[in-house]
């Protein structure tokens, strides 16, 4: 049944389509954005974001920051249950914020050394090293590896190890799990909401659907289809070229979210023609990056440049001059100039992509078109995922470029010019000063002057170029009742009209 | 003839051994890592590297291929890192609509391609052949993949006759399960037919003027008798094998199929699982089909007796 | 069972009257015979003919199957573009035909090798039954091996290439051909014309190449043709995955592999490309089928009218051929 | 070219018209066509009209109902008459059921009765048996039983009895005798054997180059033949008491073996002579096949000796192991027990390398010769195999050129070098098979039956041929046959088999006309004579008929 129609007769069930199931549900650990939209459900947090990205109590019932910004207390909201039946209580946070600042990507730098203690039964404290701006933001951000909170138990069952026991305090439970076919949340009859107006994925959650089922379906054509034909009723992603498709489609209502930068990443091999920082200026300024996004996604309407290294929603925030102007400069003359100059000879040069991500390998395809056009002997290569980023993490002497689709980041030291393990390994002594720099920043104020500098040293040392943001469709039936919030489906608003 | 069986089932375990070693090796050989797949791009090598050794992979490999072999010997193929269940019960579940499948497609394949291919030889140049073999051209040409959109184009999206995608099992809801089963079923026949419709063709010609033919007609068989009784027999050496061979390639060349119709079958199973490095389903699911080869070529080496009595497989 | 001719039973029960018949002398030499028939001439034509446009029309014609230009994708045929572009707005018409030497070329070699392979293997096993057990062992151990674990594997131990995927494809294949040529080996054996060559002292090769072979090309030819056309999809499905045929080339399982996700907006990729490959391997089928008559005169069932091939060659050489053309 | 040509024939209810004529004279194509059988790529003109339809322009259906039903047809060559898949059971019973045999218990017994009258011993046992178990003669007998299972209105036998001992053949006449008296069916009766023409035919036609020459009553043809082809066919009749041509010109190296009259005795080999070309000492020979069944001991216990040079007769009742024998001796059966050594090897053990360098020095003629030619290969591809095989020197145009040497031995005319096998008439194949064997200039033949399919005319020439060659030669010989006549002529001496055993062996004079064991003088005594008027006599003084059909005529 959880595949029919859509179903009159059931109009409490909602039959989510998307490609892959997640690797593993566990909400600290995965990086994959569709665990976060099926656990955003099951699980919550301490604080969350309102619709002005605010940061507002979840669980807890309120929190303060001390004013050298080194403490946070947050008292908990009581008489929240687990799925399991079990009571909140500070242990649990305590158990599941310090597994999270261990095990969790995005914790790693902004948290470092940080501590969690129990005050009492409802009051735990957080203490951190240095004050820092990224902490709240950290907090109350849910997408990837964020930090939801489970019981104590399940902690101690897995350590830091995937948990396979889903329970958390949310409006909704895992009812199901049919392994690459379907999960199945339903609503969880015993959710305490919080007493404020929804706002963002603040306030009440007042559950209307029974049930969201998320299906798995590896086909793109078979995902449209299943959607066109009132199989399914919503996918958070449809095909690029689903956009012009559907447009006309009564049926559906389709809308876009950005799901993050492409970036051309240089690798700075030893003897590789990037090590020289001019030639990736040459790159830079080669390259034409309307053709590109526009191969990449399909649409001119599914993509926008943005020249510095957040994404344009982040913009209000991040805003900044730095490189504004040399952006997207399409100069292949100076482009050739730049390349006499880093002494460039015509070696053959690797551009390594995969073609799992399409909006990746798309961008690859024209962009080596350029970069023969200027002269540069490139050779593609394109690998299944597994190879590609094997090759991409462990043999970086093997290739020279890289192209590679990121998901949206919560700050700039998420992304991957500022990441000194990944990608082109530019690891220095001036980047981990920045970034240390940049992490105790106080205020979001602070931190933005700091990130003009930042920006800089992206346009100076190069270490990656921007191509674009790309932006997904998603389409849901018409007769549903959908929010959007930051790149996700808010289930418990959603219902049928 | 027991004796047979029982000598070739013995030789089973060689192969099963040997296929088991390469299998091992060529994944091994593979980049690509399992730890990494489960933690998703952003994991750092620390994490990588802890998940890798609780799940045993910085082990030799030597060790590990012993440690895998010795738990298939007890009837212990391990866990998938992926599915949360153990090998066994994967395969278990997959197994079941890919075989549903696979014999729908072959069934939709013999129905058709039999009479056809025979009728097409019989008259060898007409317009049924032509039409047949125009058929079969298609079929054979036209990849999988497309064919199987344009199904879903017609009947689910056009006609709305039948569901796009997903599995029910014809066994828990007959009616729901068939209707999931038959486009993918036509798409998997499809290619199936056209290369049992071809080979029967050719076996049905090289048989079709032998004298016994003419002597046979003489005495006055029907025609049609003489074609699907006489001649069917002594060109089925090659249809059985291509039957054979079908039945087996469906249980793993349905991938593209499955992967379509989002059948959750063997086939999708082991391509999902190559794609994250699941290790043990992949080794499982390849033994498991090896075996299949292996029982259906016994199976069809034992008919070529039957169907022919010249022929002694397996005798000197 | 009593007669059913009362009528005439004291007349003539069967009566010959006036009986003459004419079997017809084959044709002699076997470019006769190849001129006469069409269906192999046809196919070596469109094949060869396929052959020289995809490795002269290129270069003559200039056709740069790799220019892109993303604002004009997925556009429908035009006269810049007769076959329309595909999703980076390069031109079909030349990733069709430059596309051509890269699958023919890959769809041949696995044909021919795995072909000539599966029939040396699947001749060779009926001649001992211990060899006969080994190789098919290891034929069903190897059709067990999934393509794409194979070629992924390859690819990391020796790099993409064409030939590692000629390499992988050829390995997919043979253990299948070489089963089916087994089985119709098997029964030739059997015939007592392979006993009186024994007789004559035969060896194993003599055997094998003189009177196994031809009776086993029937179903080889089926096989291989079929191996052509799996060849040339699945190795875009390879290349997909990263072996074989390296990524911005063209090959026509590629572009239709790329069509595949663009069916509603640009369904001529999938149907122009489909559309060549049929007529290819329509042709090989027409070449096979041929080629199987001129060994086996007796299943040759077409006689009377010379093909316009005999007839044209007739025209060019009249005193050769005309004797042949007016019977 | 015309195969046939303006060929007109009247068949007349109960009548046996018997058609002689040269081997390739368009026999087989006028009876086939007769039933609209034709082999592809033919022309026809004219009609032939089968009780007042005319066959060539039948409907299929009805096509379908004359044939079995009222004309059914004997071929001639039983080995591809017969499925090499089905049993034979299931082939005999097969045409009943096409012409509405509908009962399965039905079926079954009146084919079971069909093989018991045509001889096949243990006929409820066999039926479940596949066309390769039997010997050449069985084989012929059962596509017998099948044309007369169903009882039709006229029956064209085409040379029904080539493959049969004397012995059966008589039978076998008597059963075509029976239904043509029991049922009054019309005979059409192909052969060549002018014993059987005697015996049993009302009419002669006689065909010549796809013409027919002469048509007459058999006294009439006997006593006055009106063409020269008739006459010459008629004089190059061979007969029993002819003896050899020139008895005293056996080789000098060759034993007359006279003590070696009986089978009891083992054979002792000479002890100064080189070794003999062939050994057989107490050899037993089984077949198997299938899982699980009880072997067949086709031969047993027999011993016999070959000296080089020697020819030596085999014949023997059908069935009885003659081709089983031939076969051990070119390496093709193992032998179960005893000794056989072929041309001073023991073939047991052999390696194979050895076993091919031997089989080069024997030439082998295979009993059904239409099954032994690949039809993918042209006549001279066929003879010219065995020189390739063994690179004789001299290249493709030597080969050539002795091919057409051979196949000029043999009487085939160069034109039919390119043609295939199955464009060539039964006796012409046989012929090839003869030059096949004779390629290499074999130091020992193996003959089964070369010569069944000939008419008497080119028999003779070919037995010319064949004598010449061997004493030319001196090459060893074993020559299997059911014609006395032409063992006669051939022998030094002669074995008898029966039942798998050696029942008599000696001297050719000897043997055939002073015969110790009683089978063989049943052999001899059942020899047809080529005189009409002698047979009928001859046949009056037998015992008036013992009813084969009896049984079947209740039913
Ligand atoms: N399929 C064929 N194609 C061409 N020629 C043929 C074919 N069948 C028979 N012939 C030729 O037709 C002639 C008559 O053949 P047929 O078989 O009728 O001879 P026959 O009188 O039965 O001779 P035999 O006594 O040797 O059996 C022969 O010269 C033969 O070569
Ligand atoms: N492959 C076989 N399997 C079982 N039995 C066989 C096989 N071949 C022959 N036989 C049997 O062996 C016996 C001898 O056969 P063989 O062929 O030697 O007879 P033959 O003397 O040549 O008879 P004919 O004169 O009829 O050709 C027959 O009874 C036959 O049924
Ligand atoms: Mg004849
Ligand atoms: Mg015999």
């Amino acid at each position: 049944a959880a595949s029919g129609d859509g179903g009159d007769a059931a109009k409490d069930v909602v039959n989510v389509v998307t490609p892959a199931q997640p690797s593993t549900l566990d909400p600290q650990i995965s990086t994959e954005s569709i665990m976060g939209e099926i656990t955003g459900s099951i699980y919550e947090t301490l604080v969350v974001t309102d619709e002005n990205l605010v940061p507002q109590p979840m669980l807890a019932e309120s929190f303060e920051r001390s004013d050298d910004g080194l403490e946070y207390t947050f008292v908990l909201r009581e008489g929240v249950k687990f799925h399991d039946g079990s009571e909140l209580t500070a242990s649990d946070v305590v158990d599941s914020m310090n597994r999270w600042t261990r095990v969790s990507i995005a914790a790693d730098g902004a948290f470092d050394g940080s501590e969690w203690t129990e005050v009492d039964d409802y009051t735990v404290k957080l203490t951190v090293p240095t004050a820092s701006f990224l902490h709240l933001l950290y907090l109350s951000d849910i997408g990837t590896s964020y930090p939801a909170i489970m019981p104590s138990e399940v902690i101690e069952e897995f350590g830091d190890e995937p948990v396979q026991d889903i329970v958390g305090t949310g409006p909704y439970t895992l009812k199901e799990w049919d392994a690459d076919q379907r999960i199945v949340i339903e609503k969880w009859d015993d959710y305490q909401s919080v007493d404020a107006p929804s706002s963002g994925r603040a306030g009440a959650k007042d559950a209307v659907l029974n049930e969201v089922v998320f299906s798995f379906v590896p086909d793109a054509a078979t995902r449209t289809m299943g959607m066109q034909s009132g199989q399914y009723d919503v996918t958070p992603e449809l095909p690029f070229d689903g956009l012009t498709q559907f447009q006309e489609d009564p049926n559906l209502v389709l809308g876009t979210y950005t799901i993050g930068p492409i970036n051309l990443v240089y690798s700075d091999r030893a003897g590789g023609p990037f090590e020289n920082v001019v030639n990736r200026q040459a790159v830079n300024t080669a390259l034409d990056r309307d053709p590109i996004m526009l191969a990449s996604v399909g649409s001119e309407e599914l993509y926008d440049l943005v020249h510095h290294n957040m994404t344009e929603p982040q913009q209000a925030i991040w805003d900044t001059e730095v490189g504004k102007a040399e952006f997207n400069a399409a100069d292949t003359a100076a482009a050739k100039a730049l390349l006499a100059e880093g002494g460039y000879a015509g070696e053959p040069v690797t551009l390594l992509v995969t073609r799992d991500y399409t909006e990746a390998y798309n961008a690859a395809v024209v962009v080596a078109e350029q970069l023969k056009g200027i002269g540069v002997d490139v050779k593609l290569e394109a690998l299944e995922w597994a190879s590609y980023f094997d090759k991409y993490k462990e043999g970086r002497d093997e290739w020279d470029l890289t192209i590679i689709p990121q998901g949206t980041v919560t700050d700039p030291t998420q992304t991957v010019g500022f990441l000194p393990n990944r990608a082109g390994y530019y690891d220095t002594p001036e980047l981990h000063d920045l970034l240390a720099r940049f992490r105790a920043a106080p205020t979001q104020d602070d931190a933005t002057l700091i990130f003009d500098e930042m920006q800089q040293y992206i346009e100076t040392y190069r270490p990656l170029t921007r191509l674009g943001d790309a932006h997904n469709v998603y389409a849901a039936s018409k007769d549903l009742e959908l929010p959007v919030f930051n790149s996700h489906f808010v289930w418990w608003n959603a219902s049928w009209k | 003839m027991l004796r047979f069986i029982f000598r070739r089932l013995l030789s089973l375990l060689p192969v099963l051994f040997v296929v088991s070693v390469v299998i091992f090796s060529l994944i091994h050989l593979t980049p690509g890592d399992p730890a990494r797949a489960i933690l998703g791009q952003n994991a750092t090598n620390e994490q990588v590297a802890a998940l890798r050794e609780s799940m045993g992979l910085d082990r030799p490999l030597v060790e590990q291929y012993l440690g895998w072999v010795g738990g298939v010997l007890t009837g212990d193929f391990g866990d998938s890192y992926f599915l949360r269940k153990s090998v066994t019960e994967a395969i278990g579940d997959n197994a079941v609509p890919t075989i549903q499948l696979a014999v729908i497609a072959i069934i939709v394949a013999i129905v058709l391609s039999v009479p056809f291919g025979t009728l097409a030889a019989r008259f060898r140049g007409g317009r049924l052949d032509r039409s047949v073999m125009g058929f079969t051209l298609i079929g054979m040409t036209v990849p999988s993949f497309v064919l199987a959109l344009a199904l879903m184009v017609v009947f689910g999206l056009m006609l709305r006759w039948l569901p796009i995608s997903g599995y029910v099992n014809p066994f828990e809801d007959f009616a729901g399960g068939i209707r999931t089963l038959i486009m993918p079923g036509i798409a998997l026949g499809a290619i199936t037919a056209a290369l049992i419709t071809r080979t029967t063709r050719a076996a049905v010609l090289d048989v079709l003027n032998a004298d016994y033919i003419d002597a046979a007609r003489s005495r006055g068989v029907a025609e049609g008798r003489l074609l699907f009784s006489h001649t069917l027999k002594n060109a089925s050496l090659p249809v059985l094998t291509i039957i054979g061979l079908s039945l087996g390639g469906l249980v793993t060349g349905a991938a593209v199929t499955e992967t379509i119709f989002n059948i959750p079958g063997l086939g999708q199973l082991l391509v999902t699982s190559i794609a994250r490095r699941d290790y043990p389903v992949i080794q499982g699911v390849i033994l498991f089909v090896t075996l299949i080869y292996l029982l259906t070529n016994l199976l069809i080496d034992l008919l070529y007796g039957i169907v022919d009595p010249r022929v002694r497989v397996g005798k000197a | 069972m009593a007669p059913n001719s009362p009528a005439t039973t004291n007349t003539a029960a069967p009566s010959t009257t006036v009986l003459a018949m004419q079997p017809v002398a084959a044709r002699d030499s076997l470019w006769r015979r190849m001129l006469g028939n069409t269906g192999l001439m046809t196919g070596i034509v469109v094949v060869l003919v396929i052959f020289v446009v995809s490795y002269v029309l290129p270069p003559l014609l200039h056709l740069d199957p790799y220019a892109v230009d993303p604002a004009n994708r997925l556009a429908p045929p035009s006269a810049a573009h007769p076959f329309g572009t595909d999703n980076f707005g390069r031109d079909l018409f030349a990733r069709i035909v430059s596309g051509a030497s890269t699958s023919l070329l890959v769809g041949f070699v696995v044909a021919l090798v795995s072909g000539v392979l599966g029939a040396i293997i699947g001749i060779a096993a009926v001649f001992n039954s211990v060899l006969d057990q080994v190789l098919m062992r290891i034929c069903d151990g190897l059709m067990a091996i999934p393509a794409i674990l194979l070629a992924v594997a390859l690819t990391a131990a020796l790099g993409p290439s064409v030939t590692n995927l000629v390499i992988a494809l050829t390995i997919v294949y043979t253990p299948g051909i070489a089963r089916l040529v087994r089985s119709r080996a098997l029964a030739v054996t059997s015939e007592t014309f392979v006993t009186a060559s024994t007789m004559q002292g035969a060896g194993m090769l003599h055997l094998m190449w003189r009177h196994i072979l031809p009776n086993t090309l029937s179903v080889l030819v089926v096989q291989s043709t079929f191996t052509f056309a799996e060849s040339v999809i699945t190795e875009a499905a390879m290349s997909f995955l990263g072996a074989g045929v390296p990524a911005p080339q063209a090959s026509w399982g590629n572009i239709l592999y790329d069509g595949k996700s663009v069916l509603m907006q640009a369904p001529q990729m999938i149907l122009i490309t489909s559309g060549f490959l049929i007529v290819t391997v329509l042709a090989l089928n027409l070449i096979g089928d041929g080629l199987r008559d001129l060994v086996d005169q007796r299943s040759r069932s077409l006689v009377g009218k010379p093909g316009v091939f005999a007839r044209m060659a007739a025209v060019v050489t009249p005193g050769r051929f005309r004797q042949e053309v007016k019977r | 070219m015309h195969a046939v040509r303006g060929v007109t024939l009247e068949l007349q209810r109960g009548e046996i018209l018997a058609i002689v004529g040269e081997s390739g004279s368009g026999k087989t194509l006028t009876a086939r066509a007769a039933l609209g059988l034709l082999p592809p790529r033919t022309r026809t003109g004219g009609r032939v009209l089968l009780g007042g339809a005319d066959v060539l322009q039948a409907a299929p259906e009805a096509l379908r109902s004359i044939r079995g039903g009222e004309a059914a047809m004997i071929f001639q060559e039983p080995s591809t008459a017969l499925n090499p898949v089905f049993p034979i059971g299931w082939q005999l019973e097969e045409g009943l059921r096409a012409h509405g045999v509908t009962e399965p218990a039905e079926r079954r017994r009146r084919t079971v009765e069909m093989l018991r009258a045509v001889g096949i011993p243990d006929p409820e046992r066999r039926l479940g048996d596949y066309p390769h178990q039997f010997s050449g003669g069985q084989k012929q007998r059962i596509v017998i039983a099948m044309a007369l299972a169903l009882r039709p209105s006229v029956i064209i036998a085409d040379e029904p009895t080539t493959a049969l001992d004397v012995t059966v053949q008589a039978e076998i006449l008597d059963l075509l005798r029976e239904c043509r008296d029991d049922f009054g069916a019309s005979i059409v009766l192909i052969t060549h054997n002018m014993g059987v023409v005697a015996d049993i035919a009302d009419r002669v036609a006689v065909m010549y180059r796809g013409e027919l020459v002469e048509v007459a009553p058999v006294d009439e043809l006997f006593r006055s033949p009106r063409e020269a082809y008739t006459r010459q066919l008629l004089a190059a009749v061979p007969r029993l008491g002819g003896g050899r041509e020139e008895p005293d010109a056996s080789p000098a190296s060759a034993p007359t073996g006279a003590s070696d009259s009986t089978t009891s005795t083992a054979v002792s080999a000479a002890p100064a002579a080189p070794a003999p070309a062939v050994l057989l000492d107490g050899v037993d020979i089984e077949y198997r096949s299938g899982f699980g069944t009880k072997p067949v001991r086709a031969v047993r216990g027999v011993s016999l000796q070959i000296a080089r040079g020697e020819v030596v007769g085999l014949v023997g009742e059908s069935g009885s192991g003659k081709s089983t024998i031939g076969r051990a001796i070119g390496g093709l059966e193992t032998v179960a027990a005893g000794r056989l050594e072929v041309l001073g090897a023991e073939l047991r053990g052999l390696p194979r390398r050895r076993l091919r360098e031997l089989r080069r020095r024997i030439g082998f003629v295979f009993q059904d010769p239409a099954a032994s030619f690949n039809s993918f290969m042209t006549i001279e591809d066929c003879v010219i195999e065995p020189m390739r095989i063994h690179r004789v020197p001299g290249g493709r145009s030597a080969h050539r050129a002795r091919a057409a040497e051979l196949l000029d031995a043999v009487e085939l005319p160069g034109s039919y070098a390119r043609r295939y096998p199955f464009e060539l008439s039964g006796g012409q194949r046989q012929r090839v098979g003869l030059a096949r064997a004779l390629a290499l200039d074999p130091e020992l033949v193996i003959a089964d039956e070369p010569t069944s399919a000939l008419d008497v005319s080119v028999q003779a020439r070919v037995l010319d041929i064949f004598t010449s060659l061997q004493r030319e030669l001196g090459f060893a010989a074993l020559f299997i046959s059911h014609d006395l006549a032409v063992v006669e002529l051939l022998a030094d001496r002669v074995g008898v088999l029966q039942g798998g055993e050696l029942v008599e062996l000696g001297a050719t004079e000897q043997v055939l006309h002073a015969p110790q064991h009683p089978y063989t003088q049943q052999l001899i005594a059942a020899v047809p004579v080529p005189d009409p008027e002698v047979q009928r006599l001859r046949r009056r003084a037998e015992d008036p008929g013992h009813p084969l059909l009896d049984a079947e005529a209740i039913a």
